[in-house]
């Protein structure tokens, strides 16, 4: 490799379904024009063959390196053998893959699903001292961040036995799902509603909607609370609508890079970086809020 | 005055024509495209979605429609990975079981298409609903696979040239296309789907099997679709009860691109391949340039398909009348 | 002759009868009323009715809009897979347009509509003046559609507080969401358009055979481009409600995978794919069962991963319903236990 | 005399509150040709259907070869030995004329289809009926009666004990009539039983040896075809006496009144792959008739004329004015009316209501915006189902309920409702009862006095003999004579088709 030329990476994106989403594309886009690669980019459009038809035409290409935010976990090893086969580091964003050979990857950073769905349980055990009638909003059926949000958030209050999940819908990760599932919800199964835990701000914010639309008082008569901290939810903060947000950081695109250009020196690199998720609530929503770029 | 003995062939002519002109531009502006390697992966990231577009193409030449083929493919990995990984299972049991569960399923929405004269649409629609709820009630999550029978078929190639080789998954595509043309084109069953499809009053008429051969057109998808859901646990290593949301539309679409038309009775197996090819060839070329954003993307996606669509009438229409 | 005493009001609802999509959706909700404690409570809230059964009718507007469109679309033998898109579309124009330029109210649905419509007239030339499948024909624009809408929006999510267009969405009229007007009012003037001229004869002709209309002198071209540049209206309506209701455009992900529960309405309503007579009540009557069906299972707690097993089955079985040889194979069966 | 093949009794079939066949019997013996003859709507083609399994009765009994039958399909009724042809023709427009003709039968070698053995015997069994075609060609590319003769040939091709034609030759001209009829007689030669519908009485006496009349779905006789005259049939078939009728069947061809202003001329049209030549001039109050084999582009010209397959060579003026018709729509604007042979495809909008389907033509020169008043709608289809006799339950009946005949009718009834000022009818008694055929020449003769045009193109040349003042002749898709006044003789026409050349 001579060192003076331009290198070149392939970003397989999952889509452009989320704010969240074109945020962390976003990142990964400046972060290569910044540091002069030529990034080859890639819209899933949500589906994972389509992910692998991107991975495996980088190869085909001979790019330097791939960055790869996998949609599932698994169903990666055989694409990721041919990376390996041409050479090709891969680093993997904002979520893991279940494999049993490590070195398929060079690295992953990522967030930790299960511990923001953790988090989210202990900051609302905290806030209404373990006592609440939650309605749960899921993310789309069998994503990842879904189930592990899902699965943090239900080990998070086992321990507080009067929190309990009374009904749990999925909204599909969408506003208009967050919404049309809380306003079905308040009529029915979740009418003493006391919480709304949402897997993304998305539905979050549309149930806010719904909980006002049914003379509710979101922020003060029902607690709200999501993951992601993308800049809509912290205005719904800043107007005490939404009481808290787990972050997921999806400015990842630094650390990517740096990942990139170790392992193409051929540097070690940790088998994975966890990213330091925050949680937000009304009272430093204010203070950070200027800081939000997505 | 002769007329043209082929010009009903003169679609699929153009559209090969398409897929060449397709493949040749993008070869002369993308630097390592004209490559063996991206041919065979073209073949095998497509085997899913050709060995689908076999069974859909049965199904549209005698004039239905399959919408289930997507949460069936799903339903087949999740099946076969949690039975090999979970509990152990034999691939030579699973997969059997699988095909058998998918080709049933087939049948079963053929049987209620046929017997209670149902409108197809609807009667996948639930089947799609069905497969894919059952396929999450088998597990949430996916599932990968790690089991040495995998590892044999995902190591085995066919060596072409020092670069690529074609593999397991791509053979599977290639060698059910080549069946699904046989069945469609030379036999008798092949025939009566489209006697069906050009006309069922008048097959029915003239004697035929009109309703085993509805029912089998959709056990054959089913199975096609099992067959592309076990090619996709081979083609990953992994099930997953969300795959193929929306692979239907794609499916159909590569089917009806290929010039088989949607009212039945009309099209070809091979216009299938190109239907799938050009699919599959837009979207790596797409990949190979990597500078749009997700929104240019779809609409070069969009744009493109016009483009080639227009190019094929245009093409099938011009020819015709010059001859 | 025999007197035909319902001859004069027959051609409203042509097609196939309506009673099995009206008994099924009635089964639904007898079905809620046994097992959803609260489904058919309405409470008078500042003037405005409240419950379950509301909800279903503004939720259930998108669909239903689309669903006048599909029908006459697919009257004519064709099918529109782009009004997600065009939803989407027509979303963000509105939405960029709230935020970013200080036109009218009136100026702002104009331009948004008018796109749509254009859109759909595009669907149309690509179906009948260029002679592409119109499965095809709609794909183009269903994949290009969102990527236009996203553009438009440049891929983030606007959010807005214009009133008269969070009005659309949220607004009330006569007690009841304005959503449901806005689909009374499409309804009333597209039957009265269909049924009052010749058009609903027109569209008919052309599903049923196009050859022989267009030998009778009916210009089917024309037929066609206009029934799918309906259709981007009617879609446009929809993106405006879908917009409005959740006051943000959400172009990557509103109207996903509404192309689907459009065609289901309208099939399940009694008009047949293959095209000819149609019916736009039925289509309405299969969009409130669709969307009746989404609540349900929301009540029942249904968990969402297994939710599409019973959509699953209700829909069959509405099909078994509709279907003339399932209820003589019943009769006939319990025909024989009797005797 | 030989034991029965076929005996039917008591067969009833009603569809919704029309009784269809009402206690019908029928008897065929091996070696025996058998007409069932009847009114358009007398219920033939359904005694047909129940007989082959397309519908179950709702009472009687049938026997066949000494067993009792109650066929479910087609393919049942195959499988015991009974080959048909249908009215309408029922074969897949899309698929090529050999796979029409072997469909389901076609040879195999290991399941694998012998194309070329497919081929062959596809061309044999055309060859049988005097028919030479690339039997490569899709069916959609034939005409009608070529159509008609696949269909046929199709039926031939199985080993039957009982073949049974459903108006077999409603579309050929009586080159291929006779073909057909030496193929028959053979069979029958040999055995095999056959059930013939037609309209045709001449035929019927060329042919048959018995004869069973149906009337209003109910059995009228059966009778041996010696023993019934002409005069005696069709009082059978219509319930009353036919003097009237007959006499116009012996009008002569009226003679040219004085001569008027054309109001079509078409000169030296042609479209490449279509047709090469043709010119042809009307006058108002004129009836001219195309005639020539099948295939000779009778019905190409006519499509020419009418903006189905604009032209592009040639002139035409219309009412002295240069115009060229590129549509149907421009075609109707300037008074054009185009009944098409091929009702099924080109004619009936199956699931609309014989009013519908009256008005539909109407109604789409007014535009969309302008409905007919529905009191108006229902006056034009009480007047038409009136005028024309159509059997119909009611006008707002689907059209694809009617019979054969009955369709036609409203065929017609579309376009004269038009009121245009030249009519084109191609084949317009295609299958339509003695009395009706009778009753459409006298409109036609009307049509004339009223100062229509007609353009009249039939594949009976008696017919066109007796209506048309003016032949043009055509084959080989060209125009090769035009014989007018004294000319217009059926030796003259077969002559000049035959011998042009020479
Ligand atoms: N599927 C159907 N539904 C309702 N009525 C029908 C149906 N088929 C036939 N009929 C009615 O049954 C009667 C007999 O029809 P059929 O077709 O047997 O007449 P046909 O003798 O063959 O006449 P044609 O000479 O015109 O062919 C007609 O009045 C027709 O309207
Ligand atoms: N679209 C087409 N493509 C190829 N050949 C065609 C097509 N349409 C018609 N033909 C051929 O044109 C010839 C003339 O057909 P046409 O319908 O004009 O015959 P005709 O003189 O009206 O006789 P008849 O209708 O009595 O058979 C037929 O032999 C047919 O094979
Ligand atoms: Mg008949
Ligand atoms: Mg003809």
């Amino acid at each position: 490799h001579a060192a003076d030329k331009k290198l070149t990476v392939g970003f397989a994106q999952v889509g452009a379904e989320s704010a969240w989403r074109t945020a962390e594309t976003e990142s990964i886009k400046s972060e290569a024009s910044k540091r002069g690669v030529n990034l080859k980019f890639s819209d899933a459009q949500g589906k994972q063959e389509n992910q692998i038809k991107a991975v495996r035409a980088f190869i085909a290409q001979g790019v330097d390196a791939i960055i790869l935010a996998p949609v599932v976990e698994t169903g990666w090893e055989p694409v990721l053998r041919e990376a390996r086969r041409a050479k090709i580091p891969v680093v993997l964003v904002d979520r893991g893959i279940k494999t049993a050979d490590e070195s398929l990857f060079a690295t992953l950073i990522a967030s930790d699903f299960v511990a923001e769905g953790r988090m989210a349980a202990e900051w609302l055990a905290k806030k209404t001292g373990g006592k609440a009638s939650i309605i749960e909003l899921q993310g789309t059926p069998g994503a990842a961040p879904a189930i592990d949000r899902k699965k943090g958030f239900e080990a998070g209050i086992k321990a507080h036995h009067e929190m309990k999940i009374i009904a749990s819908q999925s909204g599909d990760f969408r506003r208009s799902g967050g919404k049309e599932v809380t306003e079905a919800l308040l009529k029915g199964s979740g009418a003493s509603v006391t919480a709304v835990y949402a897997h993304n701000d998305d539905m979050a914010l549309g149930a806010i909607q719904a909980l006002e639309e049914a003379g509710k008082k979101p922020g003060t008569d029902v607690i709200v609370l999501s993951i992601d901290g993308v800049k809509g939810a912290f205005e719904a903060m800043v107007a005490a609508k939404l009481n808290c947000t787990v972050e997921c950081n999806p400015l990842l695109g630094p650390m990517a890079f740096d990942a990139v250009e170790k392992a193409l020196k051929g540097e070690k690199l940790p088998k994975k970086t966890v990213v330091q998720d925050r949680v937000f609530d009304s009272n430093s929503a204010a203070a950070e809020l200027p800081n939000r770029r997505y | 005055m002769k007329f043209s003995t082929r010009s009903q062939n003169l679609p699929l002519y153009a559209t090969m024509l398409v897929l060449l002109a397709l493949f040749s531009v993008a070869s002369l502006r993308y630097e390592g495209f004209f490559s063996t390697r991206v041919v065979a992966n073209l073949f095998s990231d497509n085997a899913s979605l050709g060995i689908a577009a076999v069974g859909m193409t049965f199904v549209i030449l005698a004039g239905g429609i399959d919408l289930s083929v997507g949460a069936v493919l799903a339903f087949t990995t999740i099946f076969t990975a949690t039975l090999v990984q979970n509990h152990n299972v034999s691939p030579f049991v699973a997969l059997p079981l699988a095909l058998a569960i998918g080709t049933s399923f087939g049948t079963g929405m053929g049987f209620l298409i046929q017997r209670y004269e149902l409108p197809p649409f609807l009667v996948t629609l639930g089947g799609m609903f069905f497969a894919r709820g059952v396929a999450f009630v088998i597990s949430q999550e996916s599932v990968g696979i790690t089991n040495a029978t995998y590892d044999k078929v995902l190591e085995f190639g066919v060596p072409l040239g020092a670069e690529a080789s074609l593999s397991a998954t791509a053979l599977a595509f290639i060698v059910f296309l080549i069946a699904g043309a046989v069945l469609a084109h030379f036999t008798r069953f092949g025939r009566n789907v489209f006697a069906l499809g050009g006309n069922e009053n008048s097959a029915r008429l003239m004697g035929l099997p009109v309703g085993a051969t509805k029912i089998s057109v959709y056990a054959i998808s089913g199975f096609c679709s099992a067959l592309a859901g076990v090619v996709s646990t081979f083609y990953k290593g992994s099930g997953n009860p969300a795959d193929g949301v929306g692979f239907e539309l794609d499916v159909i679409a590569s089917v009806v691109i290929g010039g088989t038309l949607l009212t039945g009775g009309v099209g070809t197996m091979a216009g299938t391949l190109t239907g799938v090819l050009i699919f599959g060839t837009i979207q790596t070329v797409l990949n190979f340039d990597g500078r749009l954003n997700s929104s240019w993307l779809r609409i070069a996606m969009g744009g493109l398909l016009l483009l080639f669509i227009l190019l094929q009438r245009f093409l099938s229409r011009h020819t015709a009348a010059v001859r | 002759m025999m007197n035909d005493p319902f001859a004069r009001i027959r051609p409203w609802f042509s097609g196939a009868s309506l009673l099995w999509p009206v008994l099924g959706l009635l089964t639904l909700l007898v079905f809620n009323a046994i097992y959803a404690p609260g489904f058919f409570r309405l409470e008078l809230r500042d003037g405005h009715l409240y419950g379950t059964l509301v909800d279903i009718l503004n939720q259930g507007s998108k669909v239903m809009l689309l669903a006048i469109g599909m029908t006459l679309i697919i009257a004519t033998g064709g099918v529109d897979l782009s009004v997600g898109s065009l939803m989407a579309i027509a979303g963000a124009v509105a939405a960029v347009l709230v935020t970013q330029a200080a036109l009218p109210f009136a100026a702002i649905v104009g331009t948004t509509l008018a796109l749509t419509a254009i859109a759909g007239t595009a669907n149309g030339l690509l179906v009948a003046a260029v002679g592409i499948q119109p499965i095809i024909a709609t794909l183009i624009l269903m994949v290009a559609g969102r990527g236009i809408a996203m553009l438009i929006t440049d891929g983030q999510i606007i959010t807005f507080e214009h009133a008269p267009l969070v009005f659309v969405g949220n607004g009330h009229l006569f007690a009841l969401p304005f959503t449901v007007t806005l689909v009374l009012l499409t309804l009333g003037v597209t039957s009265l358009a269909t049924r009052k001229t010749a058009i609903g004869l027109f569209l008919e002709s052309v599903g049923d055979n196009e050859k022989a209309a267009r030998y009778c002198g009916i210009n089917t071209t024309l037929v066609k481009v206009v029934v799918y540049a309906f259709s981007g209206l009617c879609a446009g309506v929809a993106g405006l409600i879908a917009t409005s209701n959740i006051k943000a455009a959400d172009s990557s992900r509103v109207g996903e995978m509404m192309e689907l529960d459009a065609i289901f309405a309208v099939v399940v309503g009694g008009t047949a794919l293959t095209g000819g007579r149609f019916t736009l009540v039925g289509s309405i009557v299969g969009a409130l069962l669709i969307q009746t069906l989404t609540t349900t299972m929301y009540n029942l707690g249904v968990p969402p991963a297994v939710a599409p097993v019973p959509k699953a089955i209700v829909i069959v079985a509405v099909c078994l319903l509709q279907s003339e040889k399932f209820r003589q194979q019943i009769t006939s069966w319990f025909g024989r236990r009797q005797a | 005399m030989s034991e029965p093949l076929l005996n039917v009794r008591n067969v009833t079939k009603a569809f919704g509150g029309v009784k269809a066949l009402d206690g019908v019997g029928l008897t065929l013996r091996p070696g025996e040709i058998h007409a069932l003859m009847g009114e358009n709507g007398a219920g033939k083609s359904t005694l047909i259907k129940v007989l082959t399994g397309v519908y179950t009765p709702d009472d009687g009994a049938m026997q066949f070869d000494g067993r009792v039958i109650a066929p479910r399909s087609t393919r049942e009724a195959e499988a015991i030995g009974i080959s048909t042809v249908y009215q309408e023709v029922n074969l897949v427009p899309t698929l090529s004329i050999a796979d029409n003709i072997l469909l389901g039968r076609q040879p195999t070698r290991f399941g694998f289809l012998r194309k070329k053995a497919i081929k062959q015997r596809a061309e044999v069994a055309l060859a049988r009926l005097g028919l030479k075609l690339d039997v490569s060609l899709p069916l959609n590319a034939c005409s009608m009666a070529e159509q008609q003769l696949v269909a046929i040939a199709r039926a031939l091709d199985i080993q039957a004990k009982l073949l049974i034609l459903d108006e077999p030759t409603s579309s050929l001209d009586e080159r291929e009539v006779e073909f057909l009829f030496g193929v028959l007689r053979r069979l029958r030669d040999q055995g095999m039983a056959l059930l013939f519908v037609t309209h045709f009485l001449d035929q019927v006496y060329a042919i048959t040896d018995r004869i069973t009349v149906l009337r209003n779905g109910a059995f009228v006789g059966d009778f041996a075809a010696a023993d019934l005259p002409r005069l005696k049939l069709i009082g059978a078939m219509l319930g009353r006496n036919f003097e009237e009728l007959e006499s116009a069947d012996s009008d002569p061809s009226p003679a040219i009144t004085e001569k008027r202003a054309t109001f079509l001329e078409a000169q030296e049209l042609g479209k490449r792959g279509v047709m090469d030549n043709v010119s042809l001039s009307i006058a108002p109050g004129e009836v001219v008739g195309l005639s020539g084999l099948l295939g000779s582009g009778r019905t190409e010209t006519a499509k020419m004329l009418f903006g189905v397959l604009p032209p592009d060579r040639g002139s035409l003026s219309i009412a002295g004015q240069r115009t060229s018709i590129r549509s149907p729509r421009q075609a109707i604007r300037l008074g054009l009316a185009f009944c098409s042979e091929d009702r099924k495809s080109e004619g009936i909008i199956p699931h609309l209501s014989v009013r519908e389907n009256m008005i539909l033509a109407m109604q789409a020169s007014r535009g969309p915006l302008r409905l007919l008043a529905r009191s108006e709608q229902d006056q034009i289809a009480a007047h038409y189902i009136r005028a024309l006799n159509i059997k119909t339950a009611s006008a707002e009946t689907p059209i694809m309920n009617l019979s054969g005949g009955n369709q036609q009718k409203v065929m017609l009834a579309r376009w004269l409702a038009m009121q245009p000022k030249l009519i084109i009818l191609d084949e317009p008694t295609r299958g339509i009862d003695v009395g009706a055929k009778a009753e459409i020449e006298k409109l036609v003769h009307s049509l004339r006095a009223q100062g229509m045009a007609v353009i009249f193109i039939s594949s009976d040349i008696e017919e066109v003999v007796r209506t048309c003042e003016r032949v043009v002749v055509l084959r080989d898709r060209r125009k090769i004579a035009e014989l007018s006044g004294a000319e217009v003789q059926p030796n003259r026409i077969m002559n000049v088709i035959a011998h042009h050349d020479e």
